[in-house]
């Protein structure tokens, strides 16, 4: 048997990757990619322990955290085309019009 | 046997994951992502979470990894723009973080109790947590509420993304 | 009756203050004498019509209402009359009505005038309020009073710089002493817990002096000048006498007051105000008996000051400064008196001293008017023939001031020089050698004078008879003619010199020592004051009670050594001046041993250079006001600290939630 | 109920209200709207004669109002005003200075009218209801909100730097009276619970310091500065008065007057209302240092303002010396000291608006106010020149003057407190404050007014007009009346300041020796 | 199946139901009609959040009861959470109807979008489990990505957009991971259900001591404190509040800085004053819980208010220092969260939300079209040219700066209050300075305004009637709140009442 704990390191791994990746990456598609990949992390941290525990709650969760990513999906990827429209550009460095 | 299943598709995923971070191409980023997303499928399927396993590719990686892609394509960034950098200090962060993030977390997770998946109903296995006879019955009963907020979130987002992604003049 | 007394002066100010600028000169000149006639006759009536009483010691109050009273501390504006009141508004009314007399001649046809009779009227009524208040706090009402008037006097010719120097500086420095006065009174209630002079049954009230006479008397140390206890007192009530009586060290005003028409010279610069200082510590007899270190100091003070005072005035040019520097010099002498416990004396030399200075003022007011405003003596010389009776009063003053046998200044001169020599509460040879100081300073009077008259009166005719535009700088009135042959004044000034001179002939015959005419003609002066003044107890008498055995032989022989210094000191002016009528004196004295300009160098430049330099523009804008400005930008530094996190790039925005996330996470975990 | 004090705080804001709905249109009517804010804040004073004539010597509140305001979550902020000795003089002296400050910018404002008079209305209802009331909240919310129209009447119609100057004094009042405000609360609570009753009003509150001791010395310290500082800054005592040259210099004549005649003495009314009977362990633990700051205050005042080149900053200068004074008086814990201080008070704000209204009047001639401008206004100028010298003698406290008494009422309270330690030393330096305000005033007199006309922009100024006279006329009676008669304004707040110095005296509460206490 | 063993109680969530509705509505009017009068876009919703209004108030007075198998709680809580974001959103849209048709923008999905928000809002405050704060929030914070970039033109506009849509969604994601920690930590295999994302259950897990594992909670909470701070922006989380707030549409900033603030701080009190603060006697591992996010929310507080202030002073866009003014008022009102004092924190958002729309709605009219004038300096002057707008600014400024006699001070006042009673005196120290420093640049928005000499080619903008009655609204509701909040507070306090134990604040050792 896999230990819980596993599922959750792993859980924690592909988090941390993701969450770098948010920092270290500048393009803006790769950037949301990253986030994607956070909720993914979090999702199976979610199903791990509802497996465990014989909950189906986390599961549920899981569905709508899909629901909502793919509703954050499609305003995400409008937004980032209306900002292409207007910088030709999905670099998200070139955006600092606003500071300080 | 489990272990070393459970081995072989968290290598999967952690690659792929990093494979996102390494790519220039948002595009194999993209393609990466979907790796993942099918290796934690994978995993789900071995926590017995046969009704999430499934959405996940139906739904993620193939509905809103094939947008992604689709949109990636559609914004087909000019390949002659020289490359800005801002803030190049930050790429230097990415360890440290990444090791202190990873070293608060397993320190929470080491303390978790070693427990045994509940081993499966004798009887109505087909209503054992995890398949969708349990996810519908729960979705209807305990979480009636959030699945029909949802309705409300998605139709929102498709307004939100209408109004922002549709042309000039529109 | 006493509150017509101050009121009717009062009256004449606001009526002349509001309404007397459309009014004609005779209008206000009448006015302005008539209030005090009224003040003066009022005075005499009161004088003689309560004289038994005041002389058996009776005291006669007046009640109008009470002025502050807060807890325990009260001040009434209630008038006291005394015999010691009493003798002072006698005399101060009569001399003040005369003075008034003469500057109705003197002013005449200044635009002025209706402002100068206020200000005058004015003066008197502060003058008789401090003189006849029955507390400390009223007291020091016309105590500032007179000040404001002697300030607002001074600069009367507010076009000319110099006399709004002087007046500032007068009343500058006399508020210098007015602080020392002000926090005598205040140790005074502390300890006394009243500022009333005396115990009145009748309004509930505790006196200060009663208090003082039931305290035991204050060690003869140093030390007691800082204790707090009565000397402290009398100490700091005469370091407010010094200042409104032109003692060292705050004498720098009164010199520069003559800036001030001579009436108001003679007035309040010798006459009467400055002799409130002497005024005050005769009153505050009781306490200072009891504090025999301020007796002492009072004593070194006033004779140091009469012989300092007396040597510059030897010196000088100005015939107003020489009468000043010998106002503070015979003022001196009084303090002396005083300080060797012979109140009654000095007293007695304020009396005397009213009448010659007043009148020597006066004369020489008339002098200057004569020769169109010059003040110079090296521009006068032989005078007589030109102005016969000022020359004559003003000889009789002459004789008066330095002391000649049988004229006022004679009589109370001597008195207060034999008391000094026989003064039992002073260490040994301090009384011997304060007489010699005034024995000395008597000398010097009588020369300074002698030098004076000289130059006026006697040897080559100096002035210039010719008209010429040199009036720039010492010129005295703006009604001025300019050139001219010098001539006797007007009725209405020549008057008030007779009677001066009447005045300073005969007053001393009243206060005529008893050692001297062998209780032929009683001292009237001294009985009749006995009652008001305080006697030390016995182990500190400082001053002998007349006492009929006592063996007047020391007295009489003091008597022929001052008449000697008298006629010798008159002698030398006479045969120096004749022949050197312009001789030059040292530098030294005639820029007055540059008090002024240590003064200035030591304390007014310094605290004008501080305050603008240090206090100013250091402390308060840069610390201070850099310290709330610096917070300011201290702010706005950090605020842009915290700014520049906003560096406006997603990513890095990104990477501080991962590090603050990181940082909670880290803590809610190490728990 | 008593609603008297309600109407006369509430007046001028009516009044205020008015000018906004009064001939509306292109071009106001100017002489109109100062007409209408004149008899509003007439009106105003006169009903507040009622004041004095209807006070009860006796002491303590009167004229009450208390109805509820907040009473949820233990609020137990009332609407509660009422005036006592203390305060009975300041409200009449606010009433009486509001009408000379719109009588004195008639002529001088001529930008935006309508807001100008609109701004000091308001402030006048903030200045009346600071005085009145009685609840600490309330007390805050007038200590405030007053802010606003001085800020604006300094800000709007100053002079050059008039936007620093206003900032200025902002910021710093803000600053303080916000930890004034963390006092509050924290009274509120330690009241609360010793007490059990939530309130914010003062009068329990301060009746209830004695009966529950509900302080201990060490948070009465804290308090005593929340508080103090509020009203330290407000004084404004040495070192926290720089705000004040800037504000006064900059702000119009009107806005000067009432500056330095009412909203200094917020802050010794302060001290006086809270401070002393609410901390008296603390008061009586920090007069000493109080007290020196008085008299560097006193001092240093005097000395800055003998250099100034300008009128204003010089007359600005000299309220902190003056206000040294009353600080002083309040914090020697006696009778006189303390009713000196009151008087004080009034007479700072009669003296030093007169002095405002004076410079002001010179100012609206010239556009100076550089004292190297002017000199010999005497010869063209006499009338000016007469009410100048009486309101500049008012100030260098010539007996019979006002200023003597409350001057000199200070310095023997202080010099005989029995509480204070090295009073005397104390009593002894402020009186040196007598030679320098007489040095620096007497100074910028005499350059101003004596010698002979040097400057030929001066040679054709006029003397005061009918109007301006009105103005001076009631000061200078004042001035007067003050000086000769004090008993009528001291008689009326005597017993209520015996009641706070009581409190201060008789420290054995909290388990304080009583060692103060046994030499008196 | 019987509807009511799954608990459904349509009143329940009928406020949210009006508000979708509502939305849906004014979709399908712009689906109809393509050249929809805007007006009526704007009545519809003006009707929608009136009546959900109503609907919000007939829910007061009830038993507090939660359906939907306790997904949704009706209690006073929610209610008057509820109401701040109705009278948000009535503001909001108010301000907003001119300004649509200036702007040329679409106008049914605008007012549609903004009735989602609402909607989102709505179920953040009335949420009794994580499940549905977490998607109340994604609702709101979705829909507000879209407003934020509504300018679809503008650079600003599309770069605050994409900003808070990376921000926001990054925190979501912290915030689900926050979820997903608690949701393992609160295992209780001999319970039922097993685990469970309903705060109720949850909070008698923690207090019963019966976890999977303390540290799971521990770093759980930590995690729902980065995902609500971000939302509320307090430090070191407002990072992105600024340019989104500079970037966005002012209207859009208005309710950004205001509406979803106070939801973000509604699900904040909900999660951490009523579910993880101890009530009774029982602690279990509530003690450690609370004492650690007492402690790391009073450095974030003070963070946050002193970086608010701080940085607010040296801006020179009035946007901008508002932004960083809503920064430092998240401050205050984390102060009410710490002294576990929920109807502080509601009465506070309250006159928050309404002074600082008061507030956008002048900025909005100045700024014109396209958000032009936004500089401080743009304001030079202007004060006697529009007298009117630049006296209800003043008003508001001086009113965010907490002058008493207006909502900005009775709000800081009861919030400190609440601070001081239990105990936490360093933050009433704080937060006095820090409005003591604020003072500073609100006063340099009046002096522009009133002290400083015209700038040149002002023109009096016009003002639409709906923005005067919005602005008239924000005046008497902030002078309402200052002189006469004794009604508010009432029914605040009567809700204390009835809500049975009140949480308790924990005595720190160190004050």
């Amino acid at each position: 048997m896999v230990p819980l704990a596993w599922y959750l390191g792993l859980s924690a791994l592909l988090f941390t990757i993701g969450a770098v990746g948010v920092f270290i990456k500048r393009n803006a598609i790769t950037i949301f990619l990253c986030i994607e990949l956070m909720l993914n992390a979090v999702n199976l941290s979610l199903v791990a322990l509802s497996s465990f525990f014989g909950d189906v709650g986390g599961q549920l969760f899981v569905f709508i955290v899909m629901t909502v990513a793919a509703a954050e999906a499609a305003v995400g990827l409008a937004i980032i085309i209306s900002i292409f429209r207007n910088r030709e550009s999905l670099n998200v460095d070139e955006a600092d019009t606003l500071k300080l | 046997m489990e272990q070393i299943l459970f081995a072989v598709f968290a290598f999967i995923a952690i690659a792929s994951a990093l494979n996102i971070l390494l790519q220039r191409n948002p595009l194999y980023s993209a393609l990466s992502l979907i790796g993942t997303l099918a290796s934690l499928s994978a995993l789900y399927m071995m926590l017995r979470a046969q009704f999430i396993a499934a959405i996940q590719i139906i739904v993620y990686a193939g509905a809103i990894m094939v947008l992604f892609v689709f949109v990636i394509m559609l914004l087909n960034e000019p390949k002659d723009v020289p490359v800005i950098e801002k803030a190049k200090g930050l790429r230097f962060l990415a360890i440290p973080f990444a090791g202190l993030l990873i070293a608060e977390t397993f320190y929470v997770i080491r303390t978790v109790p070693d427990i045994q998946m509940p081993p499966l109903p004798a009887q109505e296995v087909e209503r054992a947590v995890g398949t969708t006879w349990s996810i519908g019955t729960s979705l209807f009963t305990d979480y009636l509420l959030p699945f029909e907020v949802t309705s409300v979130l998605i139709l929102m987002a498709v307004v939100g993304a209408m109004v922002l992604a549709r042309r000039e003049g529109d | 009756m006493l509150s017509a007394i101050i009121l009717a002066p009062l009256a004449g100010a606001v009526i002349l203050g509001l309404f007397g600028k459309r009014m004609g000169e005779r209008l206000i000149g009448l006015i302005a004498c008539s209030t005090v006639a009224v003040s003066a006759a009022l005075s005499l009536y009161l004088f003689f019509s309560h004289y038994r009483e005041l002389e058996e010691g009776s005291r006669i109050y007046e009640y109008l209402f009470t002025w502050i009273s807060v807890g325990s501390f009260r001040s009434d504006f209630a008038l006291l009359l005394d015999s010691l009141s009493a003798i002072y508004i006698v005399f101060i009314t009569f001399v003040a009505f005369w003075i008034h007399v003469f500057a109705t001649g003197y002013m005449r046809g200044d635009t002025g005038y209706w402002r100068f009779f206020a200000y005058l009227n004015l003066f008197m009524f502060a003058m008789l309020t401090l003189v006849l208040a029955d507390n400390f706090l009223l007291m020091f009402v016309g105590w500032e009073g007179v000040g404001l008037c002697s300030y607002l006097l001074i600069g009367y010719y507010f076009t000319r710089d110099y006399a709004n120097d002087a007046a500032k500086k007068a009343f500058i420095v006399n508020r210098i002493g007015d602080f020392g006065f002000a926090v005598g009174v205040m140790l005074l209630f502390t300890l006394s817990g009243t500022i009333f002079y005396f115990d009145d049954p009748a309004r509930g009230i505790t006196g200060a002096f009663d208090w003082a006479l039931k305290q035991p008397v204050d060690p003869f140390t140093a030390g007691a000048i800082f204790a707090g206890g009565i000397t402290s007192i009398a100490v700091l009530l005469f370091v407010g006498a010094t200042g409104k009586s032109a003692q060292i060290p705050l004498f720098v005003w009164l010199p520069d007051a003559m800036a001030g028409p001579t009436p108001v010279s003679a007035l309040i610069h010798a006459a009467t105000m400055v002799t409130a200082g002497v005024y005050m510590v005769a009153r505050a007899s009781s306490i200072y008996t009891h504090a025999p270190t301020a007796m002492l100091i009072v004593a070194v003070i006033g004779a140091a000051t009469a012989l300092f005072a007396a040597t510059i005035g030897l010196a000088q040019w100005d015939i107003k400064k020489v009468l000043a520097y010998s106002t503070i010099s015979q003022l001196g002498y009084m303090f002396l008196a005083c300080g060797v416990g012979a109140f009654v004396a000095g007293i007695f030399h304020v009396f005397t001293h009213a009448f010659f200075k007043a009148l020597l003022f006066l004369g020489s007011g008339s002098v200057i008017v004569g020769l169109h405003h010059q003040q110079d003596m090296r521009r006068m010389g032989g005078l007589k023939k030109y102005m016969p009776v000022t020359f004559l009063t003003m000889f009789v003053g002459w004789l008066a001031i330095s002391g000649v046998p049988l004229l006022s200044g004679f009589f109370s001169k001597d008195e207060i020089l034999y008391r000094t020599f026989v003064a039992s509460g002073l260490p040994d040879p301090l009384p011997k050698l304060l007489w010699a100081v005034g024995a000395l300073t008597a000398l010097l009077t009588a020369v300074y004078m002698t030098r004076l008259m000289v130059l006026t009166f006697w040897g080559k005719e100096r002035f210039d008879t010719h008209p010429t535009g040199d009036h720039s700088d010492h010129h005295d009135d703006v009604h001025a003619q300019h050139g001219g042959v010098p001539r006797e004044s007007p009725r209405s000034m020549v008057l008030p010199l007779i009677v001066l001179a009447i005045g300073a002939a005969v007053a001393g015959f009243i206060g005529v020592p008893e050692g001297l005419s062998g209780g032929v003609i009683p001292n009237y002066f001294e009985h009749f004051l006995e009652p008001s003044i305080a006697h030390a107890p016995e182990p500190y008498v400082a001053t002998a009670p007349v006492q009929a055995a006592e063996d007047h032989s020391t007295e009489i022989i003091l008597t022929i050594v001052s008449s000697i210094i008298a006629l010798l000191g008159i002698g030398l002016g006479w045969t120096w001046f004749n022949r050197k009528p312009l001789w030059e004196p040292p530098k030294l004295l005639e820029d007055k041993y540059y008090v002024d300009e240590v003064y200035d160098a030591t304390v007014v430049e310094p605290v004008k250079v501080g305050s603008t330099k240090l206090l100013w523009r250091i402390i308060d804008v840069k610390i201070i006001d850099g310290a709330v400005n610096g917070a300011g930008a201290l702010a706005s530094k950090i605020g842009d600290i915290f700014r520049s996190l906003q560096t406006g790039l997603a990513r890095s925005y990104v990477a501080l939630v991962v590090l603050g996330a990181l940082i909670i996470i880290g803590y809610f975990v190490m728990r | 109920m008593d609603y008297i004090l309600t109407i006369i705080t509430l007046l001028p804001l009516v009044g205020a209200i008015a000018l906004m709905f009064f001939g509306r249109g292109e071009k106001p009517n100017e002489n109109a709207l100062r007409w209408t804010a004149l008899v509003f804040s007439l009106v105003t004073f006169f009903i507040s004669l009622v004041l004095p004539a209807r006070f009860n010597s006796a002491g303590g509140l009167q004229f009450e109002t208390n109805v509820s305001w907040i009473e949820a979550f233990d609020f137990g902020a009332r609407y509660h005003v009422g005036i006592d000795g203390l305060s009975l003089w300041l409200v009449v002296l606010t009433t009486f200075l509001v009408p000379l400050a719109i009588l004195s910018s008639w002529n001088s404002v001529h930008f935006r009218v309508r807001e100008f008079l609109f701004s000091i209305l308001a402030l006048e209802t903030g200045m009346i209801g600071v005085f009145v009331a009685m609840d600490m909240i309330l007390f805050y919310l007038f200590w405030e909100v007053m802010l606003v129209p001085m800020y604006f009447l300094i800000g709007v119609w100053g002079g050059e730097r008039r936007i620093y100057a206003a900032v200025k004094f902002v910021i710093y009042t803000v600053v303080a009276s916000l930890l004034m405000l963390a006092g509050i609360i924290a009274l509120y609570y330690m009241h609360g619970s010793a007490t059990g009753t939530y309130t914010f009003d003062i009068a329990t509150i301060t009746a209830d310091t004695v009966t529950y001791a509900f302080l201990d010395p060490v948070a009465q310290s804290w308090l005593f500065w929340a508080f103090g500082l509020a009203f330290f800054v407000k004084v404004p005592l040495f070192p926290f008065h720089t705000w004040l040259p800037d504000a006064h210099v900059e702000a119009p004549t009107a806005g000067s007057v009432i500056l330095a005649g009412v909203l200094l003495k917020m802050g010794t009314y302060g001290l006086m209302r809270f401070n002393l009977p609410i901390f008296p362990d603390a008061s009586r633990e920090w007069a000493p240092l109080v007290c020196t700051l008085a008299v560097i205050g006193i001092i240093y005042g005097a000395l800055v303002a003998m250099v100034q080149p300008d009128m204003k900053k010089l007359v600005a200068y000299s309220s902190v010396s003056h206000l040294g004074f009353v600080v002083l008086g309040i914090f020697s814990f006696t009778e006189q000291g303390m009713q000196g201080a009151l008087y004080q008070m009034l007479n700072h704000g009669i003296s030093t608006g007169a002095l405002f209204i004076i410079v002001g009047m010179i100012y609206d001639r010239r556009h100076t106010r550089q004292i190297a401008e002017f000199g010999g206004l005497a010869n063209v100028m006499p009338v000016y020149s007469a009410f100048f010298m009486i309101v500049t003698l008012s100030s260098i406290a010539l007996p019979l003057l006002n200023g003597f008494v409350g001057e000199f009422l200070v310095l023997v309270g202080t010099f005989s407190s029995t509480v204070l330690p090295s009073a005397k030393l104390f009593g002894a330096l402020a009186a040196t404050g007598m030679i320098l305000s007489a040095v620096y005033m007497l100074w910028m007199y005499q350059r101003v007014v004596f010698g002979e006309v040097r400057n030929s922009e001066n040679r054709t100024l006029k003397d005061l007009d009918g109007r301006e006279r009105l103005v001076l006329v009631p000061v200078i009676a004042l001035i007067f009346f003050m000086g000769i008669y004090p008993n009528l304004f001291l008689s009326r707040s005597d017993s209520d300041i015996k009641a706070i110095r009581a409190r201060v005296v008789s420290g054995e509460r909290n388990g304080r020796p009583a060692g103060i206490l046994a030499q008196e | 199946m019987n509807p009511n063993s799954i608990g459904i109680d349509y009143h329940a969530v009928l406020p949210e139901m009006i508000t979708a509705v509502t939305a849906i509505i004014i979709m399908l009017f712009d689906a109809i009609s393509r050249k929809i009068e805007r007006r009526l876009a704007g009545a519809v919703s003006l009707i929608g959040l009136l009546a959900a209004a109503a609907a919000i108030i007939s829910l007061f007075g009830l038993p507090v009861e939660t359906s939907f198998r306790g997904m949704i709680i009706v209690d006073d809580f929610r209610l008057f959470f509820s109401l701040i974001f109705i009278i948000t959103t009535i503001l909001t849209v108010l301000i907003s109807l001119r300004w649509v048709k200036d702007e040329d923008l679409p106008t049914g999905e605008y007012f549609s979008l903004l009735m989602f928000a609402t909607t989102g809002m709505l179920f953040m405050a009335s949420a009794n489990d994580l499940v549905m704060i977490f998607l109340g929030l994604e609702i709101t914070s979705i829909s507000t990505y879209v407003l934020c970039g509504y300018r679809r033109r503008d650079l600003r506009s599309n770069e605050s957009a994409v900003k808070y849509f990376i921000l926001g969604s990054f925190s979501t994601a912290f915030l689900l991971y926050g979820i997903a920690f608690v949701y393992g930590a609160s295992y209780n295999a001999a319970s039922s259900p097993a685990a469970t994302t309903n705060l109720q259950i949850i909070k008698s897990r923690i207090e019963s001591g019966q976890l999977f594992s303390e540290p799971m909670l521990l770093a759980g909470a930590a995690m729902l404190i980065v995902g609500f701070g971000f939302k509320v922006a307090t430090a070191p989380f407002h990072i992105w509040s600024p340019d989104v707030y500079e970037g966005a549409p002012t209207p859009v900033t208005a309710f950004l800085s205001t509406g979803s603030k106070a939801a973000a701080f509604a699900s904040f009190c909900r999660v951490f004053i009523l579910t993880f603060a101890v009530t009774g006697v029982a602690r279990g591992a509530m003690e450690t819980l609370q004492t650690t996010w007492t402690e790391a929310l009073v450095v974030m507080a003070i963070l946050t208010m002193t970086i608010g202030n701080l940085a607010a002073i040296v801006q020179s866009n009035i946007k901008r220092m508002l932004a960083y003014s809503s920064i430092a008022h998240a401050g205050y009102a984390l102060i009410g969260l710490i002294a576990l004092d929920w109807r502080a924190v509601a009465f506070y958002l309250l006159s928050y939300v309404v002074i600082n729309i008061g507030a956008f709605a002048v900025i909005e009219v100045i700024a014109r079209r396209g958000d032009k004038r936004t500089e401080i300096s743009d304001y030079a002057g202007i004060g006697f040219q529009s007298l009117g707008l630049a006296t209800a600014l003043s008003l508001f400024l001086l009113s965010l700066a907490g002058i008493p006699l207006t909502a900005g001070f009775m709000g800081k006042l009861f919030v400190f209050k609440s601070a001081w009673a239990a105990g936490f005196k360093v933050l009433v120290i704080v937060g006095v300075i820090n409005s003591a420093i604020s003072w500073y640049y609100y006063l340099r928005v009046i002096v522009a305004m009133f002290f400083a000499e015209p700038a040149v080619g002002f023109k009096t903008p016009a003002v639409a009637r709906s923005l005067v009655a919005a602005l008239v609204l924000a005046a008497i509701g902030t002078l309402y709140l200052g002189i006469l909040p004794g009604s508010i507070l009432n029914a605040l306090e009567r809700a204390g009442s009835s809500s049975g134990e009140a949480p308790q604040v924990l005595r720190m050792q160190s004050p």
